[in-house]
């Protein structure tokens, strides 16, 4: 099986699921000749020519807006958005059409759209390049929220998140594009959506992350008892397995890129609280960002969770 | 500053029959009586469902409500013209268009009621739901365009919007997308001078609306848009070049917002009564009204028919709406998406349950 | 003291402000002429002229933008949009503007800006008229959220938002408009920004809610020895008033008018879970909407949280 | 359509100075020869400062950086017009500007090498901080324009933004605006050509840039953007007109972006060499020398110490960018919020213990 890092999967999912089904079009800037800025889409333009693999002008929310149109009549879009910062003026287009198309036509119409979305911290880009606000989305029903972890994980959820009948937020998380390297079968797989996926069983407490903090949540439970649930998709997430995990250890730590106030672990927490308070042991903890705009380059890892902050997380909730 | 001219760019205006029902006989389309009499009898049914659904607002019937009033030969003339594969993209003032091209009469009244079952447009017929948050359906419309373009699907792809909309990031971002690529859509403004209380002038500095669609490298006309005709051929010839990949066109229907914006409006508060009729001797029903007596295809019976059975199909539609069940609170979920969440199940459940408790 | 109603208390701060410090200035789609589609700035545009209550171009990115640009350059902009769904254009200037021109310019620029919106349910009106989406802007670091409960908290927060110097979301539930009337003084007083109110003792369970559910929740709790707080700012929270509060009655419901996930009540419930858990007796309970796009009228009433819903939650929690 | 002409718009372009140093001498704005001298050296200093940040970057002393390579001539031109009261808005292209402004290039250094405390313009100095989100300061501009004129100051604001920026929903709304309210601001796009990978004919299907200001009712004017005395003087004349009352002018600088998009990227991967080669010949730093050598203003000699003085002023604020002291934690927090909520003082607190422990 071919070993590859997350940019590779998710080119390799595009193309086989462009060569598998032809309503399948990318869309977004500088996707087509230059192959996207992180290299995502390299080689699809040659392959697929550019009725589908489509540079656009610099118009984000004309890009979802038109997105919205394509899956309404018939093409299955993945556009692209250059970085998550830079899906602000698309929100429009997300929160009051794609989030409702299905809805406000009662069914006549749809919107299978998948937006990706280079995001999260530690590449050293300016403002704008390295936001974390996925929680934004994860309020809106309708739509549904995903974040890989890894290079399997991508593809397989890629796959599902293009086929899904409804629209899909796609996040890759920036600092693990190159970072992981696995393996990862050619050919048709997929990982289902809504559904979280064990990455360490443990007994004594239940770290929850994802993204680019699933790399460093694995880290900081070396040599503890740690159960770890990467959610993959944050909406709609994976309750049963979260309420399972929790209930078994009686302990829970979420872990998240974002800063702390109203990020997607308020509701794992006020999930939790709400459904599983009679089994915990002591608070349910949450390892964040601080409520600050993302700082520059020198002043991330002072900003984001690191490994030591979870292990006192973990030797706190421990206490109880 | 003395310097070289290296773009001369024009825009145009077109006026084919003029209030008095005169017609300018080469420019005419070339519709068959039928036809003319037919857009005339659709002409009065939008008319009579828009009188009938000021009332029924004010009777607490339906909810709020925008008036068409003025605006039926923008509606009608643009709506006749479009062919059945075509795609349609309209905002919430386009009741007539809706009318034309057979949407349900009394799903209107529903989705009016504050029902939105009112909202699924039947199959058969491209309208996209009504589109309130203003000019965001316009990048939709573009990418109906693209996806006709890659599906090899020969038709072509209309939206409508306001005076107002032309303000918005999406209108831009629309038009200029459109334009790069070509596309086969057309787009129709109805100027109708107000954006609630902001009169044209102070929604933009532009001479015409029309002349903005040079910014994105296609051409913009600007049309008599109570001139049922002049719609009608510019819809018309816009369409046709769309189909045949000549590209985007913009049609600024020059017309007037007769009603206050809403039944929630009192436009009384911003504007003047004799601006307002000045422009109700403009009416659009009357002028083609006056060219059909003149051709000898209208009479004074016909008239009358025409009102009593346009008036009969709104009310058949108003029954049609008020005799549809309540709408189950199962409906709220039914289309949130395709599948429920675990938590929305139970969600569902939950309201559910309460709902058969209220009931019994 | 004057009996008004919320928009007339609303007006009254707006008016009296603007004569007192020539640097507020109003903007927004239909505010002068009009009065604004609520009459909110009624008369304002006789009172101060043109050049200080300013009807713009139906452009809502760029009244925040500009707001953005007046702010920086010695004005205190009062913008508003004319109703919460239509926001959403301006969420980028919002996100990425307003909420970091102090952070993007270290303190060289700021945004006194205050952004004005009809915000809830319950008026009967179309699709996008009726959003509560507060969390949205909750978890953006850098702006403000305050929602009024009532006339007199009106106008006293919104004297507090227009001084404050940094960008203000000012949401007015809508149903509330005409609906209570209660006295309000003439002349200056404010009401502090993060700062909760008590609005009822008690000692068996606590009851947090805000904006037009604050109503719902005053009339639910009849009968009950619940204490009643009243959120007003949203954002930041008055987190002490909460925890001293939920420490003493050890129960906690939590009302929202915005859909389930992800909205504030996330974040209320996952600080309890946090640093009160140990006081708690039972689970933190959320009263939501559920997890769907908001109806039209006449499904509203099965979507809104009711005064039925709220007691069962009472009746629920007081089981523990 | 046969049909009345109702507008007619021309758009214009504006040169002075050609590639071979030749000057239009009608044309000439009323410089000091001093000025002009001036004027070369910010050119040099400019040019000096990008390709040592260039170096910068590839050693990995700072971050991603964009050059400014072929576009000295429209940065400095139209910097060297503004007053010291207008304001101005940058883009993240606009090095030149800010050079020629004052800006103290060791902050730029630190920005660029990741640190924000460069982005805090000195008092006296009223530029915006660099904006990366494309488009969106457009507005901030027009508001900038608005509180001057409501607070009746007298002066012009500037706003620099790309041909990508063009596109953008905040472009069109921010121009309307300044166009209805007829605001004393001056738009200038630096049409470079293109938007990273994608050029300006797939970015727009107008034929000029400029022409877009018809469709807000104001005037769009082309300059050759490599040839600073045609922008200095479009500029001028733009910003008098301004601060008269004559309200916006948008002003198309004609240009090239010889360098990569910034040093993350390679054009060589999406266009040629020779489209390359064709726009260096047209240098807009040896156009004005040719010039000044003409005039015997300027000498080999001039040339060696001007290029001396450049890198001598760009190797101190080098050092003076490297020599400071690295950012604290509590900057996080510093301009967070005028003041910090007790959550946000809480996280401070652990933050800042955390780095006092780490350095331990
Ligand atoms: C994005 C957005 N902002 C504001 C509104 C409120 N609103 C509804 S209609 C309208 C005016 C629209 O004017 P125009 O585009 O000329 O259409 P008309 O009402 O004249 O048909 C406004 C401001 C809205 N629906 N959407
Ligand atoms: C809203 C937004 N979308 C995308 C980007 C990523 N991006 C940075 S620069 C750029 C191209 C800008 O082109 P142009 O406006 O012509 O300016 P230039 O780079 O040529 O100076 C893009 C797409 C961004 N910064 N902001
Ligand atoms: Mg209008
Ligand atoms: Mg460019």
């Amino acid at each position: 099986m071919p070993i590859m890092n997350m940019v590779q999967a998710i080119n390799l999912a595009l193309k086989e699921e462009m060569a598998l089904d032809d309503r399948v079009v990318l869309l977004g800037e500088d996707v087509a000749r230059d192959g996207g800025v992180f290299r995502v889409s390299e080689g699809l333009l040659d392959a697929f020519g550019p009725e589908r693999v489509i540079d656009t002008p610099l118009s984000e929310s004309a890009i979802v807006g038109a997105a919205v149109g394509m899956a309404a009549y018939g093409l299955l879009p993945v556009a692209e958005i250059q970085f998550m910062g830079f899906i602000y003026p698309a929100l429009d287009q997300i929160f009051a059409n794609a989030a409702r198309l299905r809805s406000r036509s009662r069914g006549r119409y749809s919107a299978p759209l998948v937006v990706r979305t280079p995001y999260g911290a530690g590449i050293k880009a300016p403002e704008l390049h390295e936001e974390s606000t996925e929680a934004l989305f994860c309020q809106m029903p309708g739509i549904k929220v995903v974040v890989p972890s890894g290079p399997y994980q991508a593809k397989g959820l890629l796959l599902s998140a293009i086929r899904d009948p409804d629209p899909v937020i796609f996040l890759e998380p920036t600092r693990l594009y190159r970072m992981i390297r696995e393996e990862v079968p050619e050919g048709e797989y997929t990982v289902p959506l809504g559904k979280a996926r064990l990455a360490r069983e443990g007994k004594a407490v239940t770290v929850i992350a994802w993204g680019s903090m699933l790399e460093r949540t694995l880290k900081a439970v070396e040599g503890y008892d740690a159960e770890v649930i990467d959610l993959l998709t944050l909406s709609p997430f994976d309750e049963e397995t979260l309420l399972a995990s929790v209930r078994k250890t009686g302990r829970a730590v979420i872990v998240q890129e974002a800063p702390l106030t109203c990020g997607l672990g308020a509701e794992l927490s006020a999930t939790l609280a709400e459904q599983a308070i009679l089994h915990l042991k002591g608070p349910i903890l949450r390892v964040a960002a601080p409520d600050v705009p993302i700082p520059l380059a020198r002043l991330v890892d002072h900003y984001l969770p690191s490994v030591e902050r979870i292990r006192e997380a973990l030797e706190e909730i421990l206490k109880y | 500053m003395p310097v070289n001219v290296i773009e001369s760019l024009t825009v145009k205006r077109l006026e084919i029959l003029d209030p008095q029902g005169n017609a300018d006989e080469g420019l005419l389309p070339p519709l068959p009586e039928e036809e003319i009499m037919r857009m005339y009898e659709l002409l009065v049914l939008s008319r009579a469902f828009d009188e009938r659904a000021l009332s029924l607002q004010r009777e607490g019937r339906i909810g709020t409500y925008p008036s068409i009033l003025g605006q039926e030969a923008s509606q009608v003339g643009s709506a006749l013209a479009i062919a059945r594969g075509d795609r349609v993209f309209p905002s919430f003032r386009e009741t007539g268009v809706q009318i034309a091209l057979g949407y349900p009469i009394h799903l209107l009244l529903q989705y009016w009621g504050g029902d939105e079952r009112g909202l699924r447009t039947p199959d058969g017929l491209n309208i996209f739901p009504i589109c309130v948050s203003v000019g965001t359906h316009l990048p939709h419309a573009v990418g109906a365009a693209l996806a006709a373009r890659i599906r090899r699907e020969q038709c072509a792809v209309i939206a409508y919007f306001g005076d107002g909309a032309t303000s918005k990031g999406d209108f831009h971002e629309g038009f200029n997308m459109a334009g790069v690529f070509g596309l086969p859509v057309v787009f129709i403004c109805q100027n109708n001078q107000w954006a609630i209380s902001v009169p044209v002038e102070r929604q933009t500095a532009a001479g015409t609306l029309a002349r903005k669609a040079w910014a994105y490298g296609f051409e913009g006309v600007q049309v008599d848009g109570n001139d049922v005709f002049a719609v009608y051929r510019a819809t018309s010839e816009a369409l046709a070049k769309a189909r045949q990949g000549g590209g985007p066109t913009f049609i600024e229907c020059h017309t007037y917002r007769v009603a206050d914006h809403t039944t929630a409006d009192d436009a009384s508060r911003y504007r003047s009564a004799a601006e307002v009729a000045e422009w109700r001797k403009r009416d659009p029903l009357l002028r083609l009204r006056l060219f059909m007596e003149r051709k000898g295809l209208w009479t004074e019976e016909d008239e009358k028919n025409a009102w009593q059975r346009a008036r009969t199909t709104v009310d058949d539609a108003v029954k049609e709406a008020e005799s549809a069940p309540p709408p189950e609170p199962e409906e709220l979920f039914q289309y949130a998406r395709a599948t429920l969440s675990p938590r929305q199940q139970r969600q569902l459940k939950e309201i559910a349950e309460r709902g058969v408790r209220n009931a019994e």
